[in-house]
């Protein structure tokens, strides 16, 4: 299995070249283009001409590309073409809060979904799954800001129990930090909770049915143990892959529920970005995302084999 | 500094600022950032007349040479002092960028310094937009710089925020896309005068002020509402009831004359390359519509036909009466079968991530449209259209025949400043590129008259050329209304939000 | 044309009692039958459009705009002062496009690459890595660069939509394979000389069609939003043309001053993905033979 | 018999489906256990055992079975009234159950150690280092090799007759009052199987626990029964002390049961039928990877399983090898490695001279269907998905039969293996485990290949079942000429079918060579060992008397 995992990491390189090469390519194929946003709205064309060969925009695009790749080598992200800041810290910045909200949805998820799911799959039929499932469907179908602007409505404006939007580092104070986070983390996991939920109850009823839990039942554990420890882990494999899709998705598809709280986080920097057309922010951005992507997935394969020693690699 | 006990303001202003050089940029919110860390040597006052701020100036008998005398106890946030040198510099870099300041650099002989605090302007040949030029705030003011800043090659980034303005650039605390903080600059020296639009005593009560990013309008006004900010630079008008419902909230347009939006038509390709195409897409169009779609609440627009913007000495409504008064489909009609149109598509880009830019080209779509035209809505982001509206290729192959953007209104006040009026064809003019002899001989006669009278007479000229030519369709005026608690006072009016003068409660 | 709606529906859910008892070989459940009428109808309804609308849905009347509910206009109206009653009815012509569309889409080519994956090993490396890439480009920066590329029109802005989602189709699809694969009934096919593309078509697919159906319905709800997000973003249909999406995030900011302009196309969204649910649970209880005896 | 209050009290219970028009599976049987009895329940494959067991402990699958009338009572409690906590109260504690396929009754992602363990966690208060104790000290019970590995092993690591030790480890670790063995021994060797038999005896005589014991191995019932039900058709059709009905059977059922148990006394060897080896082992080696977890990376590598060490044979056309052995002796791990199914780690296998020991899947192919087996676990190697006839005629219409022809032969062999015509439409969930083994035999028999490695094909079969289909296979071989690898731990089925036979321990030979000299005069200690252990040896069932 250590060969395995080497051998995974190994493999990432090629992913993060190919992921640089294609990112670096569909944003120069992308209309738009910096040096205009910089020049503003009056600008003529040779003032924007200016700025294009300023920044470097105007190299053959090979050149352009060795050059990011060689500085990616040493460790230089390069600078933002519009804010004119480093990267690096353009992304340090934001990659606290994002990974906070991201955590804290997964952890509110995983904690409310699951059980919700192992519930509506024991008790099948019965009012208390068709609560579960339906409100899950609406889960899905609500668009995330609503579910946001609901929440602030209640519990910020007409309850004022947590602020209104806002986001405090946790070295501010963890007290601010948690009562910031909890509105924002109950928007984004509303989603997932709903989409785990399902993905739970559908995978526990495969399960239910198989003599091992008879057995079980027939040793005399509790009901908890019974669901929990033996369906559920039988349950496991769609489960771990949809919450590990679930914390990628969330660190990149943050962005409304940044934008409705006023969070600074890397969904926003991203959009931003794309939108200003921030080369080296993007390209940055996507490969972080892109090594992320590369190790949480190989921690659900291997949460595959762990859960499911049949699994073999 | 001790930043708990200070009194900060929180603002949310328009947009994100971006760029940091207000000079090379022309974005609003750029300018905005200027008008905070960098004077400029000339302000307006309240009727938009020009006042010494940094400088006074004095012009000779022959009205051939300006002299300007900076006042005593500028520094930089360095602490070094302003001189004559550093304000020529910055004159000479803002005449490579702003298309007024090229044309001020173009009638200018020599910019030469008398002594650490006095520099003469002498002209080359009569001029009558000097002062005017140097107060203007749209849409890129003259700001002053250090010399070492001023002088960076063309492109570059400026190395520095140091400026001479009422409030120091924090660089630490600048998060790009998120917040922009600052600090009063305690050694300013304000002017003794009343603050008035950009004259004036620009002294600071606070001691921080922070631009946060919001992006969500409805965040926005909760947070203004529940006191997690303290000023909204531009309120959604639909949201409005929820601010006028609040008492501690107060809701105002501080900018009496407000934003113009235009349509820009591509004089190059088919059908908008017929003055009598582009007349009868202007006949279509009916002002009220565009704006009750974009503002809805009509105390905050006015419909204007003039090219200039209304509401200032130099507005002319002359030949755009179909536009406030709903449009003339029957003339459109005629116009367009008499040119012959064949039914080529007008394609309009039409940026849908900006909300005070999708509107627009929806309802003019469809006013077109029923005056007879093919219209093609090419739905893209801003970004897109910036690029795209440079681009000299046929509709069908990337191009465009038409666009929609919004002006300053003092970007378009004069026959001067304002860049849609430039029609010397291809190099020179804002994207479009109309090249129109008459219209250029007009501007540069406005330009080196003197005399009240005969520029209004030539205003009305320009104007009705323009309304003939149809470089661009007046769509609306309309005016940003500003939000603020009613712990903030004094706030000042003018053409942007100025925090000098602004007070708040501890 | 309410009366309409209503006479349609006792035929058209025996129709469908019928068709449903021949598809699934059981008596399918009350649920299921009003889970497939509801379909039907909004699907009646996208088809119909232009005769249940009582306006033109891209007909502007700014002086009109922003009214509540009146005999003119049911839903009232949105900020250009268009029908709200005939954009939500429009609105299911293209969500229901893009909606089952990239759903069926996503499963037509993740199924395929999830089972394939799962099941060799040295594909499993090499096209696993490829997803891991495609999941990183961010849906919109992907849009972007297909729609400037083509034109914006409904397929790019599905291909766009659909990029970031196969890959979470294959992983799913390939993680249920992965387990399912050790079966001795696998093993079984196998020296039965059973072809692997029917091993994979008959023994290893019915395995992954329980979290199949839950991610489809998942994604057939994700896709009909994101279209409004791409939409909005300028990457996708334009803003006239109405959908569901489109509706409810031009809602968006008046949303607490007048929350019915998003509440109906929600509405219809959320019976939308309910019934592709209950449907697709009812197809997953007929694959199951277990389940299938409780229902009988 | 007894004035003492019965344990168990099964009065006129009747199930039934679950369903519209429900079909009587149990048509109200009654019977009772006093403490320190044992009760062995035989009968015919799919009378209904399995079910009354189940029934008893609250198992029944919901929503396909229901009990529609009588009687349960444990200690005079009503099973069937109480309530579901009482139940699982009950279970574990009082009453323990050890079902009849070890392969599905595990649970697949835990280690064997947890899912003792929490027997005892749940019902005791013990620590856990006392547990863990408790646990292995039941592993060495059962007679189990390794019980450290055994402890850390997955389910699917451990050999068949493992697994059910396993099972039986964990119904006996509270020590219950009453004990319900479903078939519990059917994949066990004679000697293992008698250490077994002798724990539970044991337990009885400590606990005076009471034990239903089912089985359809009469060897079995000759030596551990008190008393004895005989069920058919859901209907017990006769029940006595273990002499009476032995010796004395009423009915004709009874009768027909006794007389089909096969006799120890091999047969003659048949002559050779070709001189066509269709399959030729030699020196194979198979060695399992030691278990594997996370922390592995940090610790020495342990050792690997040698499950298979060296074993070399011919098989020629017609003939029937039979492979004996103790549980875990390599006997599955050979079969497998032959079908390809695993990678053999050395060795050479021959099918009809062609080499496949070094073949890929794809090369594999074309030899596939020369070659078939029946699974040790038939309820694992069917599809639950697919029906009982769709799974029969996959493999011929792989092979270019017809649907309609292949579902016509399909329905043939469900009749040949005694099974109902409307089996073809059902899933295999909806069979008693007889009834599934005989699926599976009549899947590999619709491939008709040269081969059939048969592992532990006829274990669950009730004997007059099991008497029918060894007699098809017999049938089947002389028509077709089928080599036949069969794998079993049964003595009396090894005599009666197999030609030549191999004994196997510790994955190695111990003996090989005709049937006749090693069952009728072994020269190895261990195979004699096997013999004389087998169960039944006192009695001669034909007869219906002791053996002479
Ligand atoms: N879930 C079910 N649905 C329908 N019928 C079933 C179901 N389970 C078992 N049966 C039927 O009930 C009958 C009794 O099954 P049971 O398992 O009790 O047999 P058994 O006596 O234990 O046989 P064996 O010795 O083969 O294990 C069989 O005919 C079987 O087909
Ligand atoms: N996948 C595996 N990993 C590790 N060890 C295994 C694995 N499968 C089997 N073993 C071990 O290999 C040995 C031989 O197993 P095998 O299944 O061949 O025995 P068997 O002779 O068929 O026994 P039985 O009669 O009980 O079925 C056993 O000790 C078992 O624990
Ligand atoms: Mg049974
Ligand atoms: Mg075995
Ligand atoms: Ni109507």
């Amino acid at each position: 299995m250590l060969g395995y995992f080497i051998r995974r990491l190994l493999a990432a390189i090629p992913v993060m070249l190919v992921v640089a090469l294609s990112v670096f390519l569909l944003l120069r194929l992308s209309p738009g283009d910096p040096a205009t946003i910089i020049a503003g709205e009056m600008a003529d064309a040779e003032q924007v001409n200016n700025i294009r060969t300023a920044l470097g925009l105007n190299e053959p695009l090979h050149t352009q590309f060795f050059i990011w790749i060689g500085n990616l080598l040493q460790g230089d992200f390069g600078t933002s073409l519009i804010s004119q800041t480093s990267v690096m810290s353009m992304i340090s910045q934001r990659l606290e809060p994002t990974i906070s909200l991201a955590l804290a949805a997964i952890t509110l998820t995983v904690i409310v979904a699951v059980p919700l799911g192992v519930i509506a799959a024991w008790k099948q039929g019965k009012w208390i799954d068709n609560l579960v499932m339906s409100t899950s469907v609406v889960g899905f179908s609500v668009p995330v800001f609503v579910i946001g602007y609901i929440l602030i409505q209640v519990f910020a404006i007409e309850l004022k129990w947590l602020p209104v939007q806002g986001y405090r580092s946790i070295d501010e104070g963890i007290g601010e930090f948690i009562s910031r986070l909890i509105l924002p983390a109950m928007t984004l996991s509303s989603v997932y909770i709903a989409l785990i939920a399902r993905m739970t109850r559908a995978s526990m009823l495969e399960v239910l049915g198989e003599d091992y839990i008879r057995t079980a039942r027939a040793k005399g554990l509790g009901q908890r143990i019974v669901l929990f420890r033996h369906a559920l882990r039988n349950a496991a494999v769609p489960i771990l892959t949809v919450v590990g899709a679930g914390f990628a998705l969330m660190v990149s598809g943050v962005v409304v529920t940044e934008t409705v709280f006023n969070i600074p986080g890397l969904g926003r920097l991203i959009v931003d970005a794309v939108l200003s057309r921030d080369y080296p922010v993007i390209q940055a951005l996507i490969l972080l995302t892109a090594g992320l992507y590369v190790v949480i997935n190989l921690l659900i394969d291997l949460s595959y084999a762990i859960t499911d020693p049949r699994i073999r690699y | 500094a001790n930043v708990q006990a200070d009194t900060t303001v929180r603002a949310v202003m328009h947009a994100a600022l971006r760029g940091l050089d207000p000079v090379a940029s022309s974005a609003t919110i750029t300018k905005n950032h200027g008008y905070m860390i960098y004077d400029t040597l000339l302000g307006l006052d309240e009727d938009y007349a020009p006042q010494p701020q940094m400088a006074d100036w004095e012009v000779s008998e022959d009205g051939m040479t300006y002299t300007f005398s900076l006042r005593d106890g500028l520094t930089w946030h360095d602490g070094t002092p302003v001189t004559a040198a550093d304000c020529i510099a910055s004159l000479k870099r803002w005449g490579t960028f702003d298309a007024g300041g090229k044309l001020l650099m173009a009638n200018t002989e020599s910019l030469t310094a008398v002594d650490d605090t006095t520099f003469e302007l002498k002209l080359a040949k009569p001029f009558g937009e000097v002062i005017s030029l140097i107060s203007k705030p749209s849409s890129v003011p003259a700001f002053m710089m250090p010399e070492a800043v001023a002088s960076v090659p063309n492109g570059e980034p400026l190395p520095n925020q140091i400026g001479s303005g009422p409030f120091k650039f924090v660089a630490d605390e600048f998060q790009p896309g998120v917040k922009v903080v600052y600090e009063k600059y305690d050694e300013y020296v304000p002017r003794t005068e009343a603050p008035e639009a950009t004259s004036g005593s620009k002294e600071v009560y606070v001691d921080r002020v922070e631009w946060i990013n919001m992006p969500d309008v409805q965040t926005t006004i909760n947070a203004i509402n529940s006191g997690d900010i303290d000023y909204i630079e531009r309120t959604p008008y639909d949201l409005m009831p929820l601010l006028e419902a609040n008492p501690e909230v107060h809701t105002a347009v501080n900018d009496p004359l407000g934003w113009m939006s235009v349509a820009r038509m591509n004089f190059l390709h088919a059908p908008l390359n017929d003055a009598r195409i582009r007349r009868a897409a202007l006949l279509a169009v009916s002002q009220e519509d565009v704006m009750a779609a974009m503002i809805g609440d009509p105390r905050f627009y006015e419909l204007c036909a003039s090219v200039f913007g209304c509401n200032h000495p130099r507005s002319s409504e002359v030949d755009g009466e179909s536009l406030t008064s709903g449009g003339d489909l029957e003339e459109a009609k005629k116009l367009l079968e008499e040119a012959g149109y064949d039914g080529t598509p007008v394609v309009i880009l039409q940026p849908t991530d900006v909300a005070t830019l999708a509107p627009q080209p929806i309802v003019v779509a469809q006013a077109l449209r029923k005056a007879g035209f093919e219209v093609e809505l090419r739905p893209m982001d801003w970004q897109t259209v910036v690029s795209q509206r440079a681009s000299k290729d046929l509709p069908s192959e990337g191009g465009w025949n038409m666009f929609i953007t919004n002006y300053s209104v003092d970007a378009l006040w004069s026959p001067v400043v304002n860049p849609l009026l430039i029609s010397s064809g291809e190099t020179g003019s804002y994207f479009g590129w109309p090249d129109i002899p008459e219209m250029e001989k007009l501007r540069a006669e406005y330009a080196a008259t003197t005399d009240a009278d005969t520029r209004a007479q030539q205003v009305i000229d320009v104007q009705k050329l323009a309304m003939q030519e149809v470089n661009t369709i007046p769509l609306g005026q309309f005016k940003l209304v500003n939000s603020w608690r009613d712990d903030v006072s004094d706030i000042v009016q003018g053409p942007l939000t100025a925090f000098w003068g602004m007070k708040k409660e501890d | 044309m309410h009366a309409q709606t209503v006479s349609t529906e006792m035929p058209a859910s025996r129709g469908i009692h019928k068709l449903m008892s021949k598809v699934f070989r059981v008596r399918p459940k009350t649920a299921t039958i009003i889970a497939a009428t509801i379909l039907l109808l909004i699907v009646l309804m996208a088809i119909f459009a232009p005769m249940i609308a009582t306006h033109d849905p891209v007909e502007l009347s700014p002086a009109n705009r922003l009214q509540g509910m009146s005999a003119e206009h049911l839903l009232g109206t949105d900020a250009y002062g268009r029908d709200l009653f005939s954009r939500v009815v429009y609105g299911a012509q293209v969500s229901l496009t893009v909606g089952l569309g990239v759903a069926f889409l996503c499963v037509l080519i993740g199924l395929p690459l999830g089972l394939l994956t799962g099941y060799f090993r040295t594909l499993d490396a090499i096209l696993m890595r490829f997803m891991d890439g495609l999941m990183a480009i961010p849906g919109i920066l992907a849009a972007i660069a297909i729609v400037s590329l083509t034109s914006a029109n409904l397929w790019t802005l599905m291909v766009a939509i659909m990029v970031p989602e196969i890959p979470q189709i294959v992983r799913l699809v390939r993680s249920q394979v992965l387990a399912t694969r050790e079966e001795a009934f696998v093993e079984a096919a196998v020296l039965m000389g059973t072809p692997t593309r029917t091993i994979l078509w008959r023994h290893l697919m019915p395995n992954t069609f329980a979290p199949l159906i839950v991610q489809c319905t998942y994604i057939c709800a994700a896709a009909i939003l994101t279209e409004a997000t791409l939409s909005f973003l300028g990457v996708g249909l334009s803003s006239e043309t109405p959908t569901w999406g489109n509706i409810m995030s031009e809602g968006r900011i008046y949303f607490q001053l007048n929350p019915s302009m998003i509440l109906w196309a929600g509405l219809l969204l959320s019976l939308c993905i309910l019934s592709v649910n209950l449907l697709g649970d009812a197809a997953r209880d007929a694959l199951d033979p277990k389940m299938k005896r409780r229902e009988g | 018999m007894s004035t003492e209050n019965p344990v168990l009290k099964v009065d006129s219970l009747v199930v039934e489906t679950d369903s519209k028009d429900p079909k009587q599976i149990l048509k109200g049987i009654s019977f009772e256990i006093q403490p320190g009895e044992t009760l062995c329940l035989v009968g015919e494959s799919g009378s209904g055992k399995s079910v009354s067991s189940l029934t008893t402990m609250g198992l029944l699958p919901q929503g396909a079975l229901r009990a529609a009338g009588g009687r349960i009572l444990l200690d005079g409690e009503d099973l069937l009234q109480a309530s579901p906590k009482r139940i699982s109260e009950l279970r574990g504690s009082r009453m323990a159950m050890i079902f009849q396929e070890p392969m599905t009754a595990l649970n697949p992602v835990l280690t064997v150690g947890r899912q003792l363990d929490e027997v005892l966690a749940c019902h005791t208060s013990e620590p856990a280092n006392k547990r863990r104790e408790r646990v292995l000290d039941a592993l060495e019970q059962v007679h189990l090799p390794d019980i450290e590995r055994m402890y850390d092993s997955y389910p699917h690591q451990l050999s068949g007759g493992q697994r059910q030790r396993i099972m039986i480890a964990m119904a006996l670790l509270l020590k219950p009052k009453l004990l319900i063995a479903d078939e519990p021994t059917t994949a066990l060797d004679v000697t293992t199987q008698h250490q077994i038999l002798k724990l539970i005896r044991e337990l009885q005589e400590k606990h005076g626990t009471a034990v239903l014991f089912i089985t359809h191995d009469m060897g079995v019932v000759a030596d551990i029964a008190h008393r004895v039900c005989v069920m058919h058709f859901g209907v017990i059709v006769e029940q006595g002390e273990v002499k009476q009905i032995l010796s004395n059977p009423q009915k004709q059922y009874t009768r027909d049961l006794l007389s089909a148990v096969p006799s120890l006394t091999p047969r003659e060897a048949r002559a050779l039928r070709g001189p066509r080896l269709v399959l030729d082992v030699a020196e194979l080696v198979k060695e399992y990877a030691p278990p594997r977890s996370l922390l592995s990376w940090f610790k020495k590598p342990k050792a690997g399983t040698k499950a298979v060490n060296n074993i070399s044979f011919k098989l020629y056309e017609g003939r029937t090898l039979g492979i004996v052995g103790e549980s875990g002796s390599g006997k599955s791990t050979l079969a497998r490695c032959v079908m390809r199914l695993i990678d053999p780690t050395d060795g050479v296998i021959r099918v009809d001279g062609q080499q496949i020991s070094g073949l890929t899947a794809v090369g594999l192919k074309p030899h596939r269907h020369r070659i078939q087996m029946i699974f040790q676990d038939p309820y694992r190697s069917l599809n639950p998905r697919r029906t009982v006839g769709d799974s029969l005629i996959e493999g011929p219409m792989n092979y270019g039969a017809q649907r309609e022809a292949a579902l016509g032969r399909a329905a043939e062999l469900l009749q040949l293996v005694g099974l109902p015509a409307d089996a073809i439409d059902r899933f295999p969930h909806q069979f008693s485990g007889g009834q599934r083994q005989r699926i599976a035999i009549a899947r590999a028999l619709a491939m008709e290949p040269d081969v059939i490695v048969a592992d532990e094909a006829v274990s669950a079969l009730d004997v007059s079942v099991q008497a029918q289909v060894l007699a098809l296979l017999d049938d089947i071989q002389e028509r077709l000429g089928i080599a036949v690898l069969f794998i079993t731990h049964d003595l009396r089925v090894a005599a009666q079918i197999c030609d030549d036979v191999l004994v196997m321990q510790r994955g190695k030979v111990v003996e090989y060579g005709p049937a006749s000299d090693v069952l009728g005069n072994p020269s190895a200690e261990y195979t004699r060992q096997l013999i004389e252990v087998a169960p039944g040896r006192s009695w001669d069932f034909a007869n219906f008397s002791p053996a002479s």
